[in-house]
């Protein structure tokens, strides 16, 4: 069972969504579209983080219009012919249509605060952001995208872990990602990872953890097995942050952990103290 | 994938050609579930049955140096045909007392710092590095994922992926997921005939598609974790062939076509120029994947 | 000791000469006695008063990776006048509370990892290091026993001698045995006018040779921790001048005076490649002791 | 008082000696010099490891006549006029006619089973084994030995800590011998550690724990801070084998406890595997 470790777990995804999506899970009060999106899909009220979409996230910390996507054509295939209860070849097309993204995560070229750095961004919309042979492929492109112009990359994680329906070439992205990011950082450059909810399995086993700095948000779950799997094996209960930022800053595990209206400014003064051109 | 053309050339052309025969008539669910039941034979050799067998001098190294000595995870340095290697691999307890001290072969993040830091030690004195694969994954548990499970099996990969000494990996029973590849990003990374390598368990994956652990089988036919497709999906190197009916029947032939089979890969890599070989392993695995 | 000299010759002359007056007239032990006291005044600035007088753009880093993140141990990246620099140092609390938490300065073998994490960062990325030195001593608790208290100091040292960045360390108020060596073997060593550094606590001293902690006034003439003696051992490369009264009576003026000897310090290692600056910073330290 | 971490604690020196040296403290059995010496110092009744001193530990590892000693001639001088009860160096000459050694380590040239090496090894009986300036000098020298002649080099450490006497340069021996394995290291050359009770303070701190290979006789001590200190302050009761080499091996500090009986062939056993020059 422990294997379930880096594979797409329900349990690991957030709380089941209340009737409505821009209603508050934790303290229930109700927002309009723009309330939520003018406030960057944080509660006013408690501060509880909703699921931010990797678009929204760009045009939150990149310069105007400073981003230029790179790679947004790869598709994923079907190696396997895998088929549970659908073709996996159907729940990606389904995805793309609920996402209208080409895969979980989306990269590009981008400023913030006019100083220039790589984007790789993930969404959890897209089939749990796990990360398949797309998502390795471009991760691993925006770390030589860095390398090559000489910036900072700059990760935001949200993922369930490897995606089963790529089987064992899922798996592989580990060592992959972890590759790219070692050519990276034999390049000299810089690598800022940001884990947002949830950073689990195999992405938070292979880049995510790999930061220079690693940062979070609150609140956000980063364990590498999910809280049920943990608790079906060791019979424990739980402690009630297992897993969450505010343990994993206790433990030693991650640098910081800045909310979502304070990531700009953040991520803004690394650029500065990691001298990334301007 | 130049690595896997390097690979086949390897080994005698015997094996070799026993590989192709295979790869022609694609194995059926029945033989992929035979592979996982034998992968998990209570019987099959476990990494300390191979280290007795195949090196002189061993000595074990113990500790992360700073928190515990994790069972689950050996490492250590011996003589394997006349040169030094340094080999890290986990292990799995024969009975139910030493079952429990190693965690079943699944590793806490200590057994991980364990293996980083003798694999260190070997990129220090310039030791090859053997790693034998044999766990159902990472241990999930509280103080695992408090002592940063996670961020140390991408530590253990990156440390493989900046060594500079020849390094060759064999998944020798169960290869599951995370705990595997943590040591598993290797030069040549070989799979025994009846060993799996996948990224989730066939319970696992029932589980969660068609919520029923019972569809094991039917998983398993799904992602197809043994030798045969992972070699044919670019994953892995080579096969390195088992006694006839499996490991578990004759330890020592096992043991005998496991040396065979690591010693020509290293006697192929020890050719090659440390920063040579670094920059091949990691295009190697930066090369995997499938997407249009 | 060539660095010696090369201290000498750097900071501005007026220090310079101001040093060479007080190594004229041999420190008495009253004034030995009154280091010793202002080095543990309870209004000296500790390390987080000097980051935030010196240091722009200042974020601080947390965590050992893997147990803890320990506040008797400060880490973080910063802009000292102009360019990026990582800091690090031990942390005393002010209050009753934060002293509990930060154990009065004494780092656990997490405390010491996680500067070992940075400054590995800092080689990574060509940032000089700063390292405050303030503590009474590595923390003698069982649980950093058990972690490896004495491997880890060891360690820290270890990789301070691999470094090939530039290295400032400055005791800035009680270096306190191994625990403040543990982040002091740079290529420039200062000390505040008033600040102690010694191989053992007076009362430490005083309860072994006599049998009795009031003794430490006599215990601290015996062993002469203050600046002047340490200066005149070879044992640092400069002293750093406080305000008058000491740096407790303005925190400003000593964070400029601080400042300026740190920056005058990298300033001159600058211009030295990374290799040349590391092997003297090794014969320096193999350089130091007494013997026929 | 934490300070005390490196020095010389009469608290961490072996329990009070029985009324004569040749009783075992553990189980009492009496011997004759000669069964000790034939046992390497070993009770055959409780396998209690008496003190060993550093000829006798050269004599039962190295071959025949092979060892050739290094640097014997170097003293302690007295660079603080230090005085407490009694002059530093009347304590010096004391210990020099008690012990026959000049300082609190011997090093030079040996074989082991043909194979070179360098020995470093440490004597409790002078000073409490504590490290002044003439124990590192000759441990650093002992590096380069190795170093130039291409062979590793093995410790045996017993010692208190770093000797109070000598101050603040007693505390440099700490630095000194760090960057003395680090240039051994870089040379290329093992380094093997082998701690004997008493290893503690800043012998622990520095050097003792370097080692490609970490070894401990059993039972013995290895803590940096003295089990008395680590009371007062934390006025717990310790763990009764706290410190001792059964903990260091649970909690993963060292790899091996090895008897004295057992060390000649571990070493040698070792020197094949770092192919050691015949
Ligand atoms: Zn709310
Ligand atoms: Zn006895």
């Amino acid at each position: 069972m422990s294997n379930i470790d880096v594979s797409v777990e329900t349990g690991d995804k957030p709380a089941p969504p209340p009737k409505h999506p821009n209603t508050c899970p934790v303290c229930h009060s109700h927002y309009r579209d723009d309330e939520l999106e003018a406030a960057l899909w944080v509660c006013a009220h408690c501060g509880h983080h909703f699921p931010m979409r990797a678009r929204a996230r760009i045009a939150s910390l990149a310069d105007g219009d400073s981003f230029v996507e790179e790679a947004a054509e790869l598709h994923s295939e079907d190696p396997l012919g895998f088929f549970d209860l659908r073709p996996y070849t159907e729940r990606l097309a389904e995805a793309e249509l609920s996402t209208g993204l080409a895969d979980a995560i989306v990269i590009g070229q981008a400023t913030i605060e006019s100083r220039g750095c790589e984007l790789a961004i993930m969404d959890f919309s897209f089939m749990g952001g796990s990360m398949g042979s797309v998502v390795g492929e471009k991760f691993s492109r925006a770390c030589d995208s860095a390398a090559e112009r000489g910036v900072p990359l700059i990760s935001i994680t949200s993922s369930g872990g490897a995606r089963m329906q790529e089987g064992i070439l899922a798996l592989m992205q580990l060592p992959k990602t972890v590759c790219s990011v070692e050519d990276l950082k034999d390049a000299g450059q810089p690598f800022i990872s940001v884990m947002a909810h949830p950073t689990t399995g195999g992405v938070l086993a292979s880049f995510a953890t790999m930061g220079d700095v690693l940062l979070a948000e609150p609140n956000a779950l980063m364990s590498f097995a999910g809280p049920r799997v943990v608790q079906q094996i060791t019979r424990e209960t739980l402690p009630e942050d297992f897993g969450r930022s505010e343990q994993n800053l206790r433990f030693g595990n991650i640098d910081a952990i800045v909310p979502r209206p304070e990531l700009r400014g953040t991520l803004s003064r690394l650029l500065r103290l990691f001298d990334a051109p301007v | 994938m130049p690595l896997l053309g390097g690979a086949k050339l390897s080994g005698d052309l015997q094996r070799f050609e026993k590989q192709l025969e295979r790869m022609q008539e694609d194995a059926t669910d029945e033989e992929i579930w035979t592979s996982v039941q034998l992968a998990r034979h209570e019987n099959r050799p476990y990494t300390l049955d191979y280290v007795e067998r195949m090196l002189d001098d061993w000595f074990e190294l113990h500790g992360d140096r700073g928190n515990a000595d994790d069972g689950a995870m050996i490492a250590g340095l011996g003589r394997l045909d006349g040169r030094t290697v340094a080999l890290v691999g986990q292990q799995k307890g024969r009975d139910i007392k030493e079952r429990a001290e190693r965690r079943f072969g699944m590793p806490n993040p200590e057994g991980y710092r364990k293996a980083i830091r003798v694999m260190e030690l070997a990129e220090r004195h310039r030791f090859p590095l053997v790693s034998l694969v044999d766990t159902p994954g990472a241990y999930p548990g509280v103080a695992a994922e408090q002592h940063g499970q996670g961020g140390t099996i991408a530590e253990s990969q990156a440390v493989m992926a900046r060594l500079t000494i020849p390094t060759v990996a064999v998944v020798i029973g169960e290869g599951g997921s995370g705990g595997a590849v943590a040591i598993a990003l290797a030069d040549r990374v070989l799979m025994q005939e009846h060993a799996m390598y996948a990224v989730i368990s066939p319970e696992g994956c029932a589980t969660i598609l068609w919520r029923d652990a019972g569809e094991a089988k039917k998983a398993a036919a799904a992602f197809k974790p043994d030798a045969v497709h992972c070699l044919e999906l670019g994953v892995i190197d080579g096969i390195v062939p088992e006694p006839p009916g499996g490991a578990h029947e004759d330890h020592d032939a096992a043991a005998r076509l496991l040396q065979e089979a690591i010693v020509d890969h290293l006697d192929n890599l020890e050719d090659l120029p440390g920063d040579e070989l670094r920059r091949r392993r990691r295009a190697k695995f930066r090369s995997l994947g499938v997407f249009a």
